[in-house]
């Protein structure tokens, strides 16, 4: 076994006069010391355990969905209930879930370790992000307890404004708050990435995970806040019985569309740009080498997050939006797709000639170069106008999404769960299981989600809770696949926790990766850095070994 | 090399990269109220462009000339603003309080009349819901035109409240000698908002008070 | 078993959608297979060895300009392939043919209620005839629905205050899944039907036979273009709107499809869309030399009763050709 | 050290001067209302508008001794509201053209 030998020398390196250091965990204790602190790294673990929470949340409503599509006719719950739970399922996922999930832990706790920074540029403002974000989620837990919300997480008018009796508003000022949190955290990570960078830290020295959270910040910020004012306006709409939305008071239900659309669409970037940051770093780490095409990775994350405020009327192409802007929509979709596409192709090679070893972190990106690649293919159909009529609002976009969000932002996410494990609590989990995760992550997923792509072309139409019966032997191979998956996000919440007591010893640098966070201690201590590192070298300057044939 | 100072945040090397970093950020904000007001910008260009006829027949129930009154309040508040700056930028702490203090003054008036616009609105039934009512043409429309009244000034007003808050902040601060030569950032950063705020009003007016006037 | 997995082809254009899709489907599997083999290989043949020390670096491979360049413009070319071929399938489903058989279409929670010209109403079902276009003029009482036939592989949002439009031509005999693909509600999954492909001779027959007019009187029954006339007179709207050079409000007849020129100079073209805004919000827009007189009749007439409007001021063209002015808009 | 914190100061008689503008700009805006320009009504008092703000970002704001990087931050925000509205509204005058519902 080869890992079983990294595992022991860590083990003699926590012995090292380093370890016994305080750090940002030990440094104070109590629970004011925690809501009260203003060190990133404390915000990111804040961050952590609530969005970790929402997730249980957001899976338990996914259990119920899966559990109920497995008969065709409705028997587990009502339709009310239904429609309520893939609400909640998806407005708990998207919202709380994965557009804070790797920015907000991994942003927070890795930028200014990345870029030698004491701590981001604006720390209260980071602390306040947070309870921003718990007093919208405390808003939407409040409208699920009370009844929950079943306007679909798109909020579609009139439906919302007019026809839905259920907790909209409650749900919408959730929303509008939450909006906040990440505005807050991505002017913070825009400004902190402009002006805190270690001297001879220039961009293109940057590491790549840094280059996507910018990215994934100027969305934020330029998005955010039309989503902000989208959902304000259906709020006052439905306090106040106006018709902003309304057709029959002369409001245009489609104009909903596109300004929900210019910030939803973009959001998808939110979510994917960050795990592609991860993978980008995972990859090289455990390929041994600099990463292939540094500076077009980099530059394609900003044309990504540039490009994506151009296609959202592709989300529009059955909604009675003129042909003439479906057509402009659809070449622009098909543009975007191809920084997509580089950035894949780049990773690949990154493979080539490398010394690769498969650590739990890189068999996630491994998995989620495999599901990200179905996912963007499969986009490529829902922005070729013909095909997508057909396909729009069924089972082929819910999987194509799921295999974006779920396939692409989860697994990043688990891969950077894994790969900065040690570097957050000082302490390894268990390599085995670890991988037995990341397989059933993998497998699980794809017997999940696949069917759905057939389910989809077949005509099954999303959001249904009861279905014709030749869409059912589908569906239980679905909700088959939904168990394994099940299993497979449970496993590392067990041996992760498990870790927090009983797991070795982490040293500074267990997988002896390149950049900066790994040449403080783990746990970094409160300031980071004792004195501001000078940065000399590119980012991933692995020792080159001679190249047999050049 | 500058060593930090007292007023440098300690995860700032100096006060040129505290002063650069707050600037920038204050602008990044801008940025996302710009998006924010732009929301409300594109359902007002959409339903403007729909139903012409009946926004010029709900502007003109609006009072134009308190309108024109608010916005010269505005534009002196911005003065009165950019005045404050440059007292600040000199260490003169009278002129700052000063005229921190008279945008506070001007901003209140321009709240003020807001108030008193918004009063007779209500007595009027020209509030959009139930108890509105419109004499003439294409009602719903023009209530549609109210809805965008009260909405983008009202979420103006609200960043006015927000902005004399801030302001209040700063002239407390400036009395007690926190600023100085070095130092003032805090009333520049507050001055970009104010000025940013007159800003969407210098559009407002004129979309929602001058239509159709002729 | 291929049956459950592949969705029955019924119209003209499914043979089209088919082929773009099996064209997409090849390139993509051979993109994702090309990914798929280069990483499992790569990952293989340079994995790190036993005995080898694992701060062993790999190669100096940084790049390659000519790569990125080649990965950059291949994939964009196939994707502009890609564009236009959905682009002109989708620009044939979007153009009707002036001959297809036309049925009004108004969904509701949560049902659909469809109307052949001819008269026959019918909800939840479609009878169509093999070989024939048709086209289906669609809007919403309340929220947002989805008319969709997977067989078609046809489906358009049916939005209130608004017409959409949706045609094909049935292709092959049979009874076919009608789903609602919008989220509307409740029972936004039993907003189902069924699309019936009969032969012609079997769909006049049906056409002309109608239980409805049986089961609940002479009321009932009637085309949309009779029950048109009817509101036409019941409203008062010819009392203004007749022919005579001296009538209040503008001529009706032959009105669709032509330029209209308001008060303010501005322009549109008479469609379906504005002649339903005309008779909800008639002052909005007043046709250049009219007062703006008429009340409007928001909340009067259903969006049945408005698309049977529609059809009789449609129809007028046909009767009262000869008084077709162009001077009145 | 306080030459690199406070590089630049307004004079007052520019502030002044601009403030001029700006009220004179408002009175030529409201003159302008009540004048018939047909269809160039709002493009001018948009001009107006952006005259007067442009004024505010460029002065009162110091937008011109800011870094490149503020320009850049004033223009993006500016770009992207264009793209919102200019997309959207794409859409909706192209709505009619095809002359088929809802297409």
């Amino acid at each position: 076994m080869d890992d079983a030998r990294p595992a022991q020398r860590k083990l003699v390196n926590a012995m090292e006069p380093g370890a016994s250091r305080t750090n940002y965990l030990n440094a104070d204790y109590g629970l004011k010391s925690w809501l009260l602190t203003r060190d990133h790294k404390r915000i990111a673990i804040l961050y952590l355990i609530s969005i970790t929470l929402m997730f249980l949340l957001g899976s338990f409503f996914a259990v119920l969905i899966r559990l109920e599509l497995l008969t065709p006719h409705g028997d587990l719950v009502q339709g009310d209930t239904y429609n309520k739970l893939f609400t909640m399922h998806g407005i708990v996922m998207v919202f709380f879930f994965l557009v804070p999930s790797i920015p907000a832990v991994f942003g927070n706790f890795l930028l200014p370790l990345m870029i030698g920074a004491r701590d981001l540029a604006f720390p209260r403002l980071n602390l306040l992000s947070w309870y921003v974000y718990v007093v919208g989620a405390a808003f939407t837990l409040w409208a699920v307890i009370t009844g929950g919300v079943d306007t679909g997480w798109t909020f579609y008018t009139p439906y919302s404004t007019t026809a839905s009796h259920t907790n909209v508003l409650t749900t919408a000022i959730g929303i509008f708050i939450t909006g906040f949190s990440s505005i807050l955290t991505g002017l913070n990570f825009i400004v902190t990435i402009h002006q805190m960078r270690a001297p001879g830290l220039t961009w293109f020295r940057l590491p790549l995970f840094v280059w996507a959270h910018y990215a994934t910040s100027l969305i934020m910020i330029l998005g955010t806040p039309v989503i902000a004012i989208t959902i304000f306006l259906v709020g006052i709409e439905r306090a106040f019985q106006l018709g902003i939305f309304d057709p029959a008071l002369g409001g245009d239900p489609i104009l909903f569309q596109h300004l929900f659309w210019f910030y939803s669409h973009p959001a998808v970037y939110i979510m994917i740009l960050p795990s592609m940051g991860v993978v980008s770093e995972i990859i090289t780490c455990f390929a041994r080498k600099r990463i292939f095409g540094y500076e077009f990775i980099a530059v394609s994350s900003l044309a990504i997050a540039l490009f994506g405020f151009l296609v959202w009327g592709h989300h529009m192409f059955t909604s009675t939006q003129s042909v003439y802007a479906a057509l402009i929509f659809s070449v622009l979709s098909f543009a975007v797709a191809i920084p997509s596409a580089v950035k894949v192709f780049n990773w690949t090679a990154t493979l080539y000639r490398g010394s690769i070893s498969f650590e739990a972190p890189m068999l996630f990106a491994l998995g989620f170069i495999g599901l990200f690649t179905i996912g963007g293919l499969t986009g490529l159909f829902l922005a070729a106008l013909g095909l997508d009529v057909h396909v729009h609002d069924t089972y082929f976009v819910v999987a194509h999404f799921h295999y974006i969000m779920v396939g692409g932002a989860l697994m990043g996410y688990l891969g950077a769960v894994h790969f900065w494990w040690p570097k957050m609590t000082g302490r390894m989990y268990s390599e085995w299981a670890a991988r037995v995760s990341a397989v059933l992550v993998f497998v699980g997923f794809n017997l999940t989600f696949f069917p759905q792509f057939v389910l989809g072309y077949l005509g099954m139409p999303r959001r249904y809770h009861v279905y014709p019966d030749e869409f059912q032997v589908l569906n239980v191979m679905s909700t088959t696949g939904a168990s394994i998956l099940g299993v497979g996000y449970l496993v590392p919440l067990c041996y992760l926790i498990w870790s927090l007591w009983r797991g070795p010893i982490a040293s500074a640098n267990p997988w002896r990766a390149a950049g900066l966070e790994w040449k403080v201690a783990s746990p970094p201590p409160t300031e980071n850095f004792a004195q501001t590192p000078i940065v000399t070298e590119e980012a991933y300057s692995y020792p080159v070994r001679e190249a047999e044939v050049v | 090399m500058s060593s930090p100072g007292h007023n440098v945040a300690h995860q700032f090397d100096d006060a040129v990269q505290q002063r650069d970093a707050s600037t920038l950020g204050m602008w990044v904000f801008l940025v996302t109220e710009v998006m924010m007001f732009g929301g409300l910008f594109a359902t007002y260009v959409l339903y403007r462009s729909a139903y012409p006829e009946a926004f010029a027949a709900a502007s003109h129930h609006l009072n134009a000339q308190l309108g024109a009154m608010n916005t010269l309040v505005l534009l002196g508040s911005s003065l009165t603003m950019a005045l404050a700056v440059r007292s600040a930028q000199h260490g003169a702490r009278f002129g700052t309080v000063a005229g921190l203090l008279s945008t506070i003054a001007l901003g209140s008036v321009f709240l003020g009349v807001k108030a008193y616009e918004y009063a007779h609105k209500f007595e009027e039934k020209l509030v959009p819901g139930p108890y509105f009512v419109f004499d003439g043409p294409e009602g719903t429309h023009a209530e549609l035109f109210f809805s965008l009244y009260f909405a983008m000034t009202g979420l103006h007003a609200l960043h006015m409240v927000i902005g004399v808050g801030v302001l209040g902040t700063l002239a407390v601060m400036a009395a007690r000698g926190r600023f100085s030569v070095a130092y003032h950032n805090p009333i520049e950063i507050g001055g970009l908002y104010w000025h940013f705020v007159d800003i969407v009003w210098i559009y407002l007016f004129p979309l929602l008070y001058l239509l159709g006037r002729h | 078993m291929l049956q459950s997995l592949f969705p029955e082809n019924a119209s003209t254009i499914a043979g089209q959608v088919d082929a773009l899709f099996f064209f997409m489907i090849a390139v993509s599997a051979f993109f994702g297979i090309l990914i798929a083999v280069l990483v499992v290989v790569l990952s293989l043949r340079y994995r790190r060895r036993a005995g080898t020390a694992d701060d062993v670096a790999g190669e100096a491979v940084h790049g390659s300009t000519a790569l990125e360049v080649a990965w950059t413009g291949i994939p964009f070319a196939i994707a502009m392939v890609m564009f236009y071929w959905g682009a002109s399938v989708y620009m044939t489903m979007s153009r009707p043919p002036d001959d297809a058989h036309e049925i009004f279409v108004v969904g509701k929670q949560w049902m659909w209620k469809l109307q052949h010209l001819e008269g026959r109403r019918e909800i939840n079902e479609l009878h169509v005839p093999i070989g024939q276009p048709v086209k289906l003029t669609m809007t919403s009482e309340d929220v947002i629905h989805s008319f969709y036939v997977p067989a078609f592989r046809l489906k358009s949002d049916v939005v209130p205050g608004r017409y959409s439009t949706l045609w094909f031509e049935p292709t092959k005999v049979g009874t076919y899944h009608l789903f609602c693909a919008e989220y509307c509600g409740t029972e936004h999954s039993l907003m189902i039907g069924r699309v019936i492909v009969m032969e012609p001779n079997d769909f006049q027959a049906w056409l002309s036979e109608d239980p409805q007019a049986v089961a609940h009187g002479a009321a009932a029954a009637g085309s949309p273009r009779e029950r048109g006339a009817g509101l036409f007179a019941e409203k008062g709207c010819v009392t203004c709107h007749k022919s005579e050079s001296s009538a209040m409000g503008p001529k009706l007849a032959g009105i669709v499809g032509r330029e209209r020129t308001f008060a303010d100079g501005s322009t549109a073209v008479a469609d379906l869309a504005y002649l339903r805004e005309s008779i909800l919000n008639p002052r909005e827009k007043i046709v250049a030399g009219y007062e703006a007189v008429m009340p409007t009749f928001q909340g009067q007439i259903d969006e049945e009763g408005l698309l049977a409007l529609i059809e009789y001021i449609r129809s007028l063209r046909g009767e009262e050709s000869g008084d077709v002015e162009g001077s009145d808009g | 050290m306080s030459h690199a914190v406070n590089p630049h100061s307004t004079p007052l008689a520019t502030l002044i001067m601009v403030f001029l503008a700006l009220v004179a700009l408002t009175g030529l805006t409201v003159g302008v209302a009540y004048i018939d320009l047909g269809a160039w009504s709002t493009p001018v008092a948009l001009l107006i508008a952006t005259v007067k703000a442009l004024l505010v970002v460029v002065i009162f704001m110091e937008l011109r001794f800011g870094q490149p990087l503020t320009w850049l931050a004033a223009v993006t925000g500016v770009l992207f509201m264009a793209l919102l509205i200019g997309l959207t509204m794409a859409d909706v005058i192209s709505r009619g053209w095809l002359g088929v519902p809802g297409r």
